[in-house]
């Protein structure tokens, strides 16, 4: 105990200090707004610190079972009694998975706050904006330092609220509000909380099932559980929530239109935080999940890494290529849990994290140098005007797209193997294993596509032609993260599955494919040998359906809004005229039949008396008529 | 002389009473009906008391009877004024803001 | 046939006639004089029942107080208030109370009331009276209530009439 | 005698109100109001959280005294885990409602002296352990609320008014029915005791061939039915808490619909526990329905309040499911859910309250960026908004949670319909955080100043516990726990 708390002590600062600073912003309002940049980036800088700290302590080895617990644990629902609830307790956990994403997360967020202090210089909100950056980065560490699924999922949905706050950030300005940001950041809401609401119900589920929500009891307890049909539909449940949150087809729709928030904001939710929560929760439980959601796993993934990267090629705009590409990549580490290598998925989300960021701070740089000129066609050029930022988008787009001695190449060329050594097998993982590597012939295409049409040829703006590159708080992220997109399949701790039968092979295909997709691009964007329109047409209305996303957003916005809202008006209909009218229809009633007495009340006091009078003559009678009867 | 006479001529009174209040254009003529009214019931108390045999506790509700419409006589006869002040009339029908139409 | 039924039938005819008077006479004055003529009959009949002092304290409230008080009444009340012709409606009332008064008789008559065969003899009441009011096992509490109620009638008549003088016409 | 904890609750506030009789000066109604609210607020949360042993489950603090002996009537109060929470819920929604209305004008005295009438109402409610002195206490907060709404209320607060007066008048006839004959054949009303002597009445033939614990549960069922409210005997509630000034609206949504709630578990389903059973498949089904349309109903409104309104609907229907599946997650859920509607339901009115000071209306279609123009409101209005649609890490979350948690077993497909319940909850209150706070500020509002320093205390509260509880629910649940433990022992479980 003696020594273990100041690794407490580091352990809990990485969530802790964003979470201060979230705090201080928050209770200071707008007294504490100029210094809120300054403060929420020393908070996350020193949470990165911490975070490395513990990488290279590693606390969790030596112990059994491999997980270090913080000293500190409290009953989230009851202290002791009731019916098993008790046994929830929340407490720091650590172990390996959580430490070897831990500096790539606390990293990532650091130089994204940092790079927002310039990006974010002329925003009238610094407050809020900066207030939110923390808290989505102490959430996500405290994801990451969570071993029970009920936490797990406390910390996922502050982060759905968090990114939602984000994206709309824009709309909230005094002065030039973006409605569109609004909306863009409900859509992602809702589309997430889809998939959050089946992860709840899934979570029940299990819960009922094993009495245990803990990662490891879970996994312990799955291995001999085989697959009973609570099990698939807990697990179905469960993936239907990864899938949401990491916007796998068909509940991607959210993620291009959250291109709405600010760059930075972008860069965080693709490369350290929002997206990476469903691949980790794959991986958390990927050990007591039945095969037949592995394989839909699998599926899912390959078909979101295919689909995805067929819009990435058609899209307009730069910052949409990358979110089309992350989703793309994010379905290889979908599809990699699927296969069987949940280390791999990590590797690449571990890898992805960091040349993702550099992508989007880049493409963040553009934007900044561009006067928020974003669309492919008025970029171009901007190669020698900022070198800093081409290097780095071309390093980036580089290791995205697996060429050799790059981090990506590592991690891809890990997915890929795995998925070659499934496809034996026949039938679904086959056609896994083809979709993956289409999707990965895919990747460098539009990746360069982007970097040619953005920084090659001839400026088509005068935004372009005029644009220069910012200062050190712009470029000194983009240099850590070039470097850390070469360097960052070096420190990676956790073991990473191999398939040694496919190893070489699946090497070999993915770096031709990839070196061919380069080539193909420089021919189509850089050199003027291929014709992009003709290679359009030649796909004819498969083009077509790339640029309209294969009108999934369409379908969904003919569908779902419509639907709920003609479900609500009909219940409001029903509301206000069945079940109001019904009780307004007995009030009624009753006011009837006092007007039809009110006829006898009209306020003479002498009609009244006449009725004493009638009155006494009907009493008289009757008795008399009583008394001769008796 | 039997209990029915008595009981005859409270019912006379009454009816006499009554009919002053039901027809009489004049809110005094009303009131006066009403004591004819009260009149009768003191005297059937009376009547009922002595008949019976019993003590005097006939008497007694005659007698706040007669209390009763001494107090009710003041007031009335109050209120008439007062209606007469305000509406410059005093005839029943002209007060009627209790009814609704 | 003794006095007894000769007073009888003095007080009731002047109780009855009275009422009668006072229902039928469209001046107010003359009604209130029938209606004192009316309270004298039903005083005599009380001393006919052997309530002397209810006969004395009808005597004194009604046709000492109260008519008195009518009488204000009726002189600061001009008697145009009265309708100039008692009408027909009136008339056909008047009709219709007799009705009820004849089935009230009968039945009046019809029933069998247990007349007791001898009545005590009458003796003086005051003592009685006053023992009964003024004891707190009697009716001591009801007494005191009504002279809560007269105190209030008092004031709420005061307070009525006050308002009406100085103001005229404002609402 | 020596009045104790339980009588000072219920006599503060009541000295309160007659208070306002005396000759004030302006300003001390409300003086008086909040100072007796923070007495009592002191008082709820020293007998929750030192007074009371939270390892005994049933009744604490008891206080009888004979008041109608003949008729075995009795001043008897006592409180449990339950009744205390819900104590101090009400305690602290009164101060805030009292906060919230420093700036009354319209007769002061009488506002604030009908508003204590309410809440010696409420207290009374929670704290006996007698059927007719709670009866009493029931009614008591009837007319004073009536003339709360139809006095101080908006345009239609005459209609409002008088609608919850029908509607509750007609559930507190159904009670009374019940409590004559509880009365007339227990010779007792003592709660406790008429647990013991109802479910033997098994035997009893009854009427129509339903026995008579079943017609005493059907009775007491609807009549707490109509305040919880339960479809379709809630349309009272829209009109009433919309028409109603907010202040009022706050205690409405935060205490009163708490009654119907507490009537039931206290009474209604513990005295005839086997009809409760029976019906129990159905009522969850009745709160997963009213889960569905409250919240499908408030997706189609465009009056912000009148959403609010019928989100209220929608959230006491998870009351309904967890209570019913008698497990003691779900109960602890459903007990928790009572609190968190009562916190953000009122943040949600004094939201809107605030929003309504300022733009003039509510109308959602013609609202629009006050979240940049009112920062404080704005975060505020988030902690609202997000606690409502159970956001973890809010105090809505680990209630709903549990709730799932609780009635699975028991009723699989109640849950999983609540589910879209909650979907169309997010849906709509981010929708309405939209167009409220979002977007340019419409040209018919001018500037608006964000809240005072008063309002932001008031909003402020309940948001700190709305936090605190969602990061620490046990903070409550520990303290109900032997009272759930307690009360579930009155039932057989439904699952095995």
């Amino acid at each position: 105990m003696m020594e273990s708390l100041p690794m407490a002590a580091w352990v809990l600062a990485i969530p802790a200090l964003p979470a201060a600073a979230w705090l201080l912003l928050v209770l200071g309002g707008r007294r504490a707004a100029p210094a809120a940049p300054w403060l929420a980036t020393s908070a996350a800088a020193l949470s990165a610190l911490a975070a490395w700290v513990v990488f290279l302590e590693r606390p969790w080895e030596g112990i059994p079972g491999g997980i270090w617990e913080g000293p500190w644990s409290w009953g989230f629902f009851l202290s002791s009694g009731g019916d098993g609830i008790a046994g929830l307790r929340a407490t720091l956990s650590l172990d390996a998975i959580s430490g070897a994403l831990l500096p790539m997360v606390g990293t990532v967020a650091f130089l994204v706050h940092l790079f927002s202090v310039r990006y974010m210089r002329t925003d009238p909100r610094p407050g809020p904006y900066f207030a939110g950056l923390a808290l989505f980065t102490a959430s996500m560490a405290g994801m990451l330092l969570v071993e029970n699924l009920l936490f797990f999922f406390v910390f996922w949905e502050l982060m759905g609220f968090c990114s939602w706050l984000l994206i709309g950030h824009d709309s909230l300005n005094p002065s030039s509000p973006r409605p569109e940001a609004a909306r863009a950041a409900r859509k992602a809401f809702l589309t997430t909380r889809v998939g959050d609401l089946a992860l709840l119900l899934g979570m029940v589920v299990l819960w009922k099932g094993f009495g245990t929500l803990s990662f490891t009891e879970l996994a312990a307890a799955g291995g001999s559980a085989g697959s009973p049909p609570w099990l698939l539909a807990g697990g179905g449940l469960l993936l239907l929530g990864a899938m949401g949150k990491s916007a796998q087809f068909p509940l991607h729709v959210w993620l291009p239109d959250a291109m709405e928030g600010p760059t930075p904001v972008s860069a965080m939710i693709h490369a350290a935080t929002m997206v990476a929560a469903g691949v980790i929760l794959l991986v958390r439980s990927a050990a007591f999940l039945p095969d037949e959601i592995l394989l839909a796993a699998s599926v899912v993934g390959a078909l979101t890494a295919f689909f995805a990267g067929t819009v990435a090629l058609v899209s307009a705009d730069l910052k949409k290529v990358l979110a089309w590409s992350t989703i793309s990549q994010l379905g290889f580490m979908t599809a990699a849990v699927g296969v069987g290598g949940p280390g791999a998925a990590l590797f690449h989300l571990h890898t992805h994290g960091f040349f993702k960021a550099g992508l989007f701070l880049a493409a963040g740089s553009v934007i900044l140098a561009c006067h928020h000129r974003q669309d492919l066609g008025g970029l171009g050029g901007l190669r020698r005007r900022m070198p800093m930022t081409w290097v780095a988008t071309l390093v980036c787009a580089a290791a995205l797209s697996g060429l050799p001695w790059l981090s990506g190449f590592h991690s891809k060329e890990a997915i890929l193997s795995l998925a070659l050594d499934g496809a034996a097998l026949g039938g679904l993982p086959a056609l896994t294993a083809c979709l993956l590597f289409v999707a990965a012939a895919l990747t460098p295409v539009y990746m360069f596509r982007m970097v040619f049409l953005t920084f090659h040829g001839e400026a088509r703006s005068t935004e372009a032609r005029e644009a220069s590159e910012d200062s050190w708080l712009v470029r000194l992220p983009l240099a850590v993260l070039t470097v850390l997109a070469v360097v960052s399949a070096r420190f990676w701790l956790f073991p990473v599955e191999e398939a040694p039968a496919s190893e070489h092979w699946a090497g070999v295909l993915g770096t031709t494919l990839a070196l061919g997709g380069v080539i193909l691009a420089g021919l189509l964007f850089l050199l003027p040998v291929l014709s992009p329109a003709a290679f359009a047409r030649f796909f004819g209305p498969l083009t077509g359906l790339a640029r309209e996303r294969w009108k999934f957003d369409a379908l969904y916005a003919a569908t779902f809004p419509p639907l709920f809202r003609l479900g609500g008006r009909a219940v409001d209909g029903i509301d206000s005229r069945l079940v109001d009218g019904l009780a307004h229809g007995i009030g009624r009633m009753a006011e009837a039949g006092g007007s039809a007495f009110r006829k006898l009340h009209r306020g003479r006091i002498q009609t009244y008396a006449l009725l004493t009078l009638a009155g006494l003559l009907l009493l008289s009678v009757t008795l008399l008529l009583q008394g001769e009867a008796g | 002389m039997s209990l029915v006479a008595y009981l005859v001529v409270a019912a006379l009174l009454m009816v006499a009473g009554l009919a002053m209040v039901a027809s009489r254009r004049s809110l005094i003529h009303v009131l006066i009906g009403l004591e004819l009214v009260l009149n009768a019931s003191a005297l059937n108390f009376v009547a009922f008391d002595r008949y019976s045999g019993g003590g005097q506790e006939g008497q007694l509700a005659a007698l706040f009877v007669i209390v009763v419409a001494a107090a009710e006589a003041a007031l009335g006869l109050a209120i008439v004024l007062h209606a007469y002040s305000s509406k410059g009339s005093i005839r029943p029908d002209d007060f009627r803001s209790l009814g609704d139409s | 046939m003794t006095g007894e039924v000769l007073a009888f039938s003095l007080f009731s005819a002047m109780a009855v006639g009275g009422a009668g008077l006072a229902l039928f006479h469209r001046s107010a004055i003359h009604s209130a004089f029938a209606l004192l003529a009316s309270f004298l009959g039903v005083a005599g009949l009380y001393l006919n029942l052997g309530a002397d002092f209810l006969a004395v304290t009808q005597v004194l409230l009604y046709a000492g107080g109260i008519l008195v008080l009518y009488l204000f009444g009726l002189m600061l009340v001009p008697p145009e208030g009265e309708a100039p012709r008692p009408g027909r409606r009136a008339l056909a009332l008047v009709l219709a109370a007799a009705p009820v008064a004849i089935f009230l008789i009968a039945f009046l008559a019809r029933s069998s009331w247990g007349d007791p065969s001898r009545l005590p003899e009458p003796e003086g009441t005051v003592r009685g009276i006053g023992l009964a009011l003024l004891t707190p096992d009697g009716w001591l509490v009801p007494f005191e209530y009504a002279s809560i109620l007269l105190l209030a009638a008092l004031v709420g008549a005061v307070h009525l009439a006050r308002r009406s003088a100085p103001k005229d016409d404002s609402p | 005698m020596n009045p104790g904890p339980l009588s000072c609750l219920i006599l503060l506030p009541l000295l309160g109100a007659v208070a306002q009789f005396l000759p004030l000066r302006r300003g001390a109604s409300r003086g008086i109001a909040i100072l007796v609210s923070l007495l009592c607020l002191g008082l709820a949360s020293w007998c929750l959280f030192i007074g009371m042993d939270p390892a005994v489950g049933g009744m604490q603090f008891v206080e009888r005294t004979p008041w109608l002996p003949e008729f075995g009537i009795a001043w008897l109060l006592g409180a449990d885990g339950l009744s205390l929470i819900l104590l101090l819920l009400s305690s602290l929604i009164f101060f805030l409602a009292y906060l919230a209305s420093w700036k009354e004008k319209r007769t002061p005295r009488a506002y604030f002296g009908l508003l204590l009438l309410v809440q010696v109402g409420v207290h009374g409610v929670f704290l006996s352990g007698d059927l007719f002195l709670f009866f009493v206490f029931w009614e008591l907060v009837l007319l004073p609320m009536f003339f709360l709404i139809g006095g101080w209320g908006g345009e239609g607060r005459r209609s409002a008014a008088w609608k919850f007066l029908l509607f509750t008048l007609s559930g507190s006839v159904l009670f009374l029915i019940a409590l004559v004959i509880l009365g007339a054949k227990a010779g007792t009303f003592d709660i406790a005791a008429l647990r013991e002597l109802v479910p033997g009445w098994g035997g009893d033939p009854g009427w129509l061939g339903i026995s008579l614990p079943s017609w005493i549960f059907g009775l007491l069922f609807l009549s707490f039915a109509v305040k919880l409210p339960v479809f379709p005997i809630h349309t009272w509630l829209p009109a009433a808490h919309v028409e109603a000034p907010t202040p009022v609206s706050v205690v409405l949504a935060g205490v009163l619909l708490k009654l119907g709630a507490y009537g039931m578990l206290r009474v209604a389903f513990p005295l005839s526990p086997g009809a409760f059973q029976a019906a129990a498949g159905c009522l969850a089904a009745l709160g997963a329905f009213n889960v569905i349309y409250g919240a499908w109903a408030a997706f189609a409104q465009k009056d912000f309040k009148r959403m609010v309104a019928y989100s209220s609907i929608g959230h006491m229907g998870f009351f309904l499911i967890g209570f019913s599946a008698l497990s003691f997650s779900g109960m602890a859920g459903a007990g928790l859910q009572l609190f968190v509607h009562g916190l953000s339901a009122g943040m949600l009115f004094l939201v809107v309250g605030a929003i309504q000071a300022r733009a003039g209306h509510r109308h959602l279609d013609r609202l629009g960026g006050l979240g940049a123009a009112m920062p404080r409101l704005h975060a505020l209005g988030l902690v609202a908004i997000f606690t409502s649609l159970g956001l973890p890490a809010l105090a809505g979350f680990p209630a709903e949670a549990l709730v799932l948690f609780g009635s699975w077993d028991a009723f699989p497909v109640a849950v999983a319909l609540s589910l879209l319940g909650i979907l169309l909850t997010g849906w709509f209150l981010v929708g309405a955080h939209r167009k409220a706070f979002t977007g340019p500020l419409p040209r018919g509002i001018g500037k608006v100043v964000d809240l005072g320093a008063r309002e932001t205390l008031v909003l402020a509260i309940p948001a700190g516990l709305c936090i605190l509880l969602g990061l620490w629910p046990a903070l409550l649940l520990d303290r109900m726990a032997a009272t759930l433990e307690l009360l579930r022992g009155g039932f057989p479980p439904l699952v095995p």
